[in-house]
């Protein structure tokens, strides 16, 4: 993702022996690139998002043969995790923060501490795919199980991906290898993370809360 | 001579105040260096330039359009006469439903990004796009995809259901061959193209412009591009989703449109939709761009109503989302649904209408000059205008329930379609092809292109009004002869008619294609300035430099460059316009005042390793989940190699080595 | 280069933003925020327990604390409302496009009737 | 339908076709929007013949008029234009940059235009979802590919119908009565249309959908399934058959005529055997019966994949089988049956399939090879995807002798 601007007049100065391009971007708009490229895809994101909630809606009540909705959630296991994922959001803008301080010791812990949430957060929904599969609702079972596993599964995904680039950033943080201006990189991945969240607050209430 | 500005340990001049710096070079890194060929097949296969991204875009749906075309023209020889076994009915089912893939996914987009690729960064003065590597992944992806797809006819059958792929008759119970399976993953991938694609010209747009282009300084081609990429981003997420969800239903056992568990087929129509209708204008707004920079050009005057223009494509844009379920007219909605719908639809001829009618008053009062580009993008206004208001009667809901799946849709949208998109990008390609390889197009043969197109548009589609009005429906291998009926409107004429028609329009695509070789071969050396045009992509040598422009043009209105060359004095007589500079001084002016230290990204391995492992996961679904497993290895393999290169080439792998001044003089673009 | 800061000056007139001169909330702000979600997301869970009776009710109370939730992340967390418009636009042009089309949707399959 | 015969035709078509080619020229030029003026074809749908069919065409003739005239009005004004300021030498001209009091005008003129079809529109929309004067309810539901049609118990147009009549590619319906169709699928999306009497709509599996038809006189409607089903939805087809008051009845009565089992010892009371091996377990012949007195019944859901193969109690009473695409009768009958006046036309359809004008050609074709005729999904190495069931009729192996009994066996399904 993080392309660096290039036909701009830039100066390189090397540090840490990287080829660290901390580079003014002068672009015509004044904003970052990568910050205007990642606010797109999240744009388009809504409507893929939007695409999976609205056929789980469509297909929530059709659930023949197999449990429905209100038989298996069990709110208060998905509350916490909820409530982990919603924490991690905040552990993330500490991150971002950190960053523009240009203190990387505390990026890098709450970058961590954001991953471990996330991780948190997915294992629990392993879980719960675990139980709600015993209690034998499978992914081809009923237009509601294909569904719901559909949505929170991409989500789940979406959650995955995002650790992993947390991760790497942590990693790419401590060996120097950020290309590009850092606390873009890591507001950036922030960005995306929050969304990740937002989509969950979404579906929390859409798909779990709601009385069906 | 390298054209990737390497950094070199001499002083440059950074910032307005004239600080100095010093820039050194920067150290390898390992294995992730980056590849430096400026000219060879490797500076194809790796580059990151548009403009080469552009060529490669344009010549691969080229290639595609001539498939599409051969599959029409097996439609049409089947279609030629009652009862006809040219094809077997699975193989017709294969043919259209592959044939309008091939058109739409293969064609028309990827071809509109070729153009927007080359002229989009040359239009606003930029010197690349915001995410050069990303560019090139979107062309891999685009290539990958697209043969993936097409390898499906050697590996047990194409995609059957049509090319809207109506659920459940796509579902694996009625269409048991891998086709559908390699159409839904040739497109997702075909769709990360666009998708990213879509990102990376909105920000280039954005961010990009030269000094002074307001956005309302930007060329109309600009302004559509932008619109479409909006579309884009906004209409493959619904695809996607659509397109999952049927894979998931095919290859993992979900129960989507599975209709003995209660599912609803119509779910499937309205993901589709809600992406195709915004997908026809994305067809139709490029060509709409083109031929709004060739109009005014050789017309020698300004686009009448230039805001009039932009705001209606932005209107197109927008009012294009409302209204997807007109395709639905008979797939029983309920009443409501449909009126709204129906009136909502009838709404985007207004823009639409706006669009037409600037054109014509642009061509007013003119000093019209009739070159091929021009006469194609006249053709673009006749044509369009005929499918156009032929689409206004289908938005008459209850005439649609008549008109819709028999040939009276097939007339429509085919008039559109290459009456209008296609001839507009044929128009592009008379009116830039001297900027972008430096030759000229034989006008003559041009000419007889234009004419043979023209006539052979409304021989093969001109009639399917008739076919349709008469009752035939579409997607039928055959036709029987006790329906056709007798007299002037019988099917079997008609029929016919548009068989030869389609013949017609091959011979004017058959003689561009020899038009491309002709002028290649004649090697004749194109005016700077052949048009007298108007835009900034004309101020730079042909074929622009790698770096594009030696110095970034500052814009001071719309119709920049015309305005260098023109200028207004006083006569007895009034005012009156006069020639005051060539091009060639207004280039030389802007070649005297050069850039120094142009920095161009480097040429990567990473996007199109990226962009392999896709095909390979799509394989490995359909075939053997190993395969999927080596994709997606390599595709993160790409990734990490992508995160990790350097932002530019190691010194020691430039060659030859650079010596003095490596700003300048690039390698011609071959 | 002196065309570089030209270019960026006679761009268009779009607000300028540099980065160095955005608005950085203190991280005691956000932990403020933080606090208010969690306070939300609880009534939000408490919703389980209320009666059934209460189901109409429930259900525009999610919405609207689901509503703000998302506004709150999105313009805090994710800078939104310090940040350049342009922004904004992006992300919102995609949030009303997904919500309009969709709602339409589900009404076209007569979700909405009672 | 022999292949042979059907090039011989053709080739002629095309050398008589190929004087009319400069009127080919000429009419395309003169607009093709303008072809509703006359027509000959049976699915023409300028050419109504109910009251629903009639509303569409009020509706759509005059938005045909309008766009061919806007069309000929921007093609008007370009031709002009590039008439009139073609590069003559003149000089370049001023840079003028528009008029926005004319574009509001020219944006303002589509949209009254656009308004004045709007409001009809919606209201022939909502005038043709009405459905209280209905005077008889049929069930019409599509299969891969082919219609049945299934005529529930009470009252229609005014004749009694007492038990259920299940028949399969011609409707047939009391003419100058509002009929309501309620449509549905078992398998794909297929579109029931009758051009002549009404709009389209799709046959959606899981959902039932209406449709109105009316038929003024007395007469055989063509139609065809419009949305794309697979493999023979070209070969997918329907009729819609009005009959008057007397001959409906008579027609109702007719299909509810208890079971004749054939004489003992001819060739059809072989075939009825025949039948029984080899057929009864996809058709139902009412009331057909096994020697000792059972009953026979059909049991296609466990050989077919949308569960049902058709009806074939009264084949000889329709005119064309498997999706209306093969004729059972002759070319002169055929077309004077299509071409009969209303008053002689019920009559002649409720003789039905008379020796006279029965070719058999078709029929012992389709006993042959169905594949063959009809391109179906029934390659019995291919059965792993649909469990083991066909998507429609296979190859039976019959051999000549069975066939003879078959054909004079069905013959007497009248
Ligand atoms: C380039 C692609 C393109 C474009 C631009 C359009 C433009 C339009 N289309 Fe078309 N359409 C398709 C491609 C396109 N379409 C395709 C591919 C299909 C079939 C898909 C399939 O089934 O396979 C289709 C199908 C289709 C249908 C569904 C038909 C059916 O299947 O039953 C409808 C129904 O409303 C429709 C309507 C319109 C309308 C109202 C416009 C309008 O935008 C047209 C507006 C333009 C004008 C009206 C002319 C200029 C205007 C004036 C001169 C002003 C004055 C005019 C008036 C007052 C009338 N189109
Ligand atoms: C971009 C879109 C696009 C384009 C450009 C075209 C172009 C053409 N189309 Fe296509 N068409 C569609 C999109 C398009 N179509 C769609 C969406 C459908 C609906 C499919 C469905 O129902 O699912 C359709 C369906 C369709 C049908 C209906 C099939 C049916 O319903 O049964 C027909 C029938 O005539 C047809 C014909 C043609 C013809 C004759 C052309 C011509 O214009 C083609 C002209 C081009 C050529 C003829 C190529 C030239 C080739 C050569 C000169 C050979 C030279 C070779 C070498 C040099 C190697 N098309
Ligand atoms: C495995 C099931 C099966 C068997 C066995 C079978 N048929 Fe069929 N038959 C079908 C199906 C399905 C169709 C509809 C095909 C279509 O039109 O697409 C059909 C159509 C027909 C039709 C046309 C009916 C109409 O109303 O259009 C006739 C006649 C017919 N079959 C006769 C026979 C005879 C006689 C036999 C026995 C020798 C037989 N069939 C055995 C499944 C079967
Ligand atoms: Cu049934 Cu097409
Ligand atoms: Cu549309």
């Amino acid at each position: 993702m993080a392309d660096i601007a290039v036909h701009e007049e830039d100066h390189a100065h090397t540090e840490h022996g990287g080829y660290d391009d901390h580079v003014v971007h002068a672009t015509s708009t004044g904003l970052s690139n990568n910050k205007l490229a990642m606010w797109l895809f999240l744009g388009s994101e809504c409507l893929l998002f939007g695409g999976l909630i609205s056929t789980y809606m469509l297909y929530r009540g059709r659930h023949e043969g197999g449990p429905g909705p209100s038989q298996i959630f069990d709110i208060p296991l998905t509350s916490v995790s909820s409530f982990i994922l919603l924490m991690s959001s905040l552990t993330m803008v500490l991150a971002v923060n950190s960053a523009k301080r240009k203190d990387d010791r505390n990026t890098n812990l709450w970058l961590v501490v954001t991953a471990l949430l996330g991780a948190l957060f997915v294992g629990g929904q392993v879980y719960e795919f675990t139980a709600f599969y015993q209690e034998g609702l499978g992914f081809t079972t009923s237009l509601f199980g294909s569904s719901f596993y559909t949505l929170t599964g991409f989500h789940g995904v979406h959650v995955t991906v995002g650790v992993i680039m947390l991760l790497a950033l942590v990693g790419a943080i401590t060996r120097n290898r950020v290309t590009g201006d850092k606390a873009e990189v890591v507001e950036m991945v922030g960005l995306y993370w929050h969304f990740v969240d937002v989509v969950w607050v979404i579906i929390f209430t859409l798909v779990y809360l709601i009385p069906s | 001579m390298a054209i990737i500005e390497r950094p070199s340990a001499v002083p440059a001049t950074v910032g307005a105040g004239g600080t100095t710096e010093l820039v050194t070079p920067s150290r390898a890194l390992g294995a992730y260096r980056r590849p430096v060929s400026t000219t060879g097949w490797k500076s194809w296969l790796f580059t990151v330039d548009h403009k080469k991204l552009g060529i490669m875009y344009g010549a691969v749906s080229l290639f595609f359009f001539l498939v599409g075309g051969i599959e029409a023209l097996l439609i049409r020889l089947q279609l030629a006469a009652p009862d006809n076994t040219v094809l077997s009915a699975g193989l017709y089912n294969e043919m259209f439903t592959m044939h309008a893939t091939t058109m739409v996914f293969l064609f028309v987009m990827p071809m509109a990004a070729a153009f927007a690729n080359y002229f989009l960064p040359l239009q606003i003065g930029a010197r690349d796009v915001a995410f050069p590597r990303i560019n090139a992944v979107g062309f891999w992806l685009f290539l990958f995809g697209g043969i993936f797809l097409n390898t499906s006819w050697f590996l047990g059958g194409a995609a059957d259901g049509g090319w809207f792929m109506y659920s459940p008759n796509s579902s694996a119970l009625f269409s048991p061959s891998h086709g559908i399976d390699f159409w839904v993953m040739g497109l997702q991938i075909t769709g990360i193209a666009s998708l990213v694609g879509a990102i990376n010209l909105i920000v280039t747009v954005l961010n990009m412009r030269a000094p002074g282009m307001k956005l309302m300084n930007m060329p109309v081609f600009t302004w559509m591009v932008l619109v479409v990429q909006f579309l884009l981003l906004f209409a493959m997420p619904v695809i996607t989703v659509a397109l999952f969800l049927l894979s998931f239903q095919r290859n993992f056992g979900a129960t989507f449109f599975d209709v003995n568990q209660g599912a609803d087929p119509l779910l499937w129509q309205h993901l589709f939709w809600i992406f195709g209708h915004p997908e026809v204008y994305i067809i139709i707004l490029p060509a709409f761009g083109i031929i709004s920079e060739v109009l005014p050009t050789f017309a020698r005057k300004p686009l009448f109503g230039y805001k009039f223009v932009v705001f209606s494509g932005a209107a197109i844009g927008f009012v294009g989302w409302g209204v997807w379920a007109h395709h639905m007219f008979a797939s029983g909605l309920g009443p409501v649904s449909v009126a709204v719908f129906s009136v909502a639809t009838m709404l985007i001829a207004i823009p639409t209408g706006v669009k037409i009618v600037n054109w014509t008053l642009t061509l007013w009062g003119g000093k019209l000059w009739f070159s091929t580009a021009m006469l194609f993008s006249i053709g673009v206004i006749v044509l369009f205008t005929i499918g156009g208001v032929s689409g206004v009667t289908h938005a008459v809901a209850p005439s649609d329930t008549q008109q819709t799946d028999t040939y009276h849709i097939v007339a429509h949208f085919h008039y559109v379609i290459v009456g209008g998109a296609v001839m507009g990008l044929f128009a592009g390609f008379y009116f830039w092809w001297p900027k972008m390889f430096g030759q000229m197009l034989s006008e003559r043969l041009g000419k007889w292109n234009f004419w043979l197109m023209f006539f052979g548009v409304n021989l093969t589609f001109g009639p399917m009004h008739i076919l349709g009005m008469q009752g035939q429906p579409r997607r039928m291998v055959v036709w029987p002869e006790k329906l056709t009926g007798d007299g002037f409107f019988d099917l079997a004429f008609w029929n016919q008619v548009a068989s030869v028609g389609s013949f017609v329009i091959a011979a004017g695509v058959l003689l561009f294609v020899i038009n491309i070789f002709y002028t290649a071969k004649k090697k004749v050396a194109a005016p700077l300035d052949p048009w007298d045009a108007r835009t900034l992509e004309w101020i730079t040598s042909s074929p622009p430099k790698e770096h594009n422009f030696d110095r970034i043009p500052t814009v001071h209105s719309l119709d920049e460059f015309f305005h260098r060359k023109y200028e207004e004095v006083d006569t007895e007589n009034g005012p009156k316009l006069v020639k005051v500079k060539t091009a060639e001084e207004v280039l030389a002016e802007e070649e005297a005042n050069a850039d120094h230290h142009i920095h161009l990204p480097s040429p990567s391995y990473w996007p199109i390793v990226l962009a392999l492992g896709f095909p390979i996961i799509a394989y490995g679904v359909i075939f053997n989940l190993l395969l999927t497993i080596v994709g997606t290895a390599l595709v993160l393999l790409a990734i990490f190699g992508w995160c990790l290169e350097p932002s530019v080439a190691d010194d020691s792998d430039y060659d030859p080595p650079a010596g003095g001044d490596s700003t300048k003089e690039l390698a011609t673009l071959g | 280069m002196s065309a570089t800061t030209d270019h960026a000056a006679q761009a268009d007139a779009v607000e300028h933003h540099h980065a160095h001169d955005e608005h950085v909330p203190s991280d005691g702000y956000f932990i403020k925020i933080a606090i208010i979600l969690a306070i939300v997301t609880a009534l939000e869970t408490s919703t389980y327990w209320w009666p059934d009776s209460m189901d109409s009710f429930a259900t525009p109370a999610l919405l609207i604390m689901m509503a703000i939730k998302f506004f709150m992340i999105v313009s805090i967390f994710m800078h939104l409302k310090f940040d350049s418009k342009i922004f904004s636009l992006m992300f919102y042009m995609g949030l009303v496009l997904a919500i309009g089309v969709y709602l339409v949707f589900l009404f076209t399959f007569q979700f909405f009737r009672p | 339908m022999d292949r042979s015969e059907a090039t011989v035709t053709t080739l002629g078509e095309m050398s008589s076709t190929r004087r009319r080619w400069p009127l080919a020229a000429l009419a395309v030029s003169a607009g093709t929007f303008l072809a509703s003026c006359a027509s000959n074809a049976p699915q023409d749908y300028f050419d109504p013949a109910g009251p629903n069919a009639e509303k569409i065409d009020t509706l759509q003739r005059p938005v045909f008029y309008i766009a061919g005239v806007v069309a000929l009005i921007v093609i008007g004004a370009v031709g002009y234009i590039v008439f009139k300021f073609k590069d003559r030498g003149q000089d370049i001209p001023e840079q003028s940059h528009g008029n926005p009091k004319l574009e509001i005008a020219l944006t303002i003129l589509p949209a009254i235009i656009l308004a004045g079809i709007a409001v009809p529109t919606v209201v022939t929309v909502f005038d043709l979802n009405k459905q209280d004067d209905t005077e008889c309810i049929i069930n019409v539901t599509g299969q891969q590919w082919w219609w049945e049609y299934d005529y529930a118990t009470g009252e229609c147009g005014g004749v009694e119908i007492s038990q259920p009549i299940v028949t399969s590619g011609e409707l047939v319906i009391p003419a100058d009565t509002p009929v309501l169709l309620r449509v549905t699928s078992r398998d794909v999306i297929h579109s029931y249309w009758i051009p002549r009497l009404n709009g389209k709509r799709d046959a959606v599996p899981g959902r039932l959908h209406t449709l109105r038809m009316q038929a003024d006189e007395p007469g055989i409607y063509t139609g065809q399934c419009t949305e794309f089903c697979g493999l023979s939805h070209a070969r997918m087809r329907q009729a819609a058959v009005a009959l008057n008051q007397a001959d409906f009845q008579t027609w109702v009565d007719n299909q509810l005529e208890p079971y004749t089992a054939p004489e003992a010892g001819t060739l059809a009371a072989t075939g009825e055997q025949t039948f029984i091996a080899n057929c009864s377990k996809c058709h139902q012949v009412n009331g057909i019966a096994n020697a000792d007195g059972t009953p026979v019944l059909s049991d296609p859901d466990l050989y077919v994949v949308s569960g049902v193969a058709p009806n074939i109690t009264n084949l000889m009473t329709r005119t064309a089988i498997a999706g209306w695409t093969f004729d059972l009768i002759n070319e002169e009958c055929r077309d004077a049956l299509w071409t009969a006046s209303p008053d002689e036309f019920g009559a002649m359809y409720l003789a039905g399939v008379t020796p006279d004008c029965f070719d058999e050609a078709a029929l012992r074709d389709w006993l042959r090879n169905p594949p063959g005729m009809k391109p179906m999904y029934v390659d019995p190495n291919n059965l792993d995807s649909t469990g083991g069931k066909y998507r429609g009729m296979p190859m039976l192996n019959l051999n000549e002798n069975q066939i003879d009994e078959l054909v004079a066996y069905l013959l007497e399904r009248k």
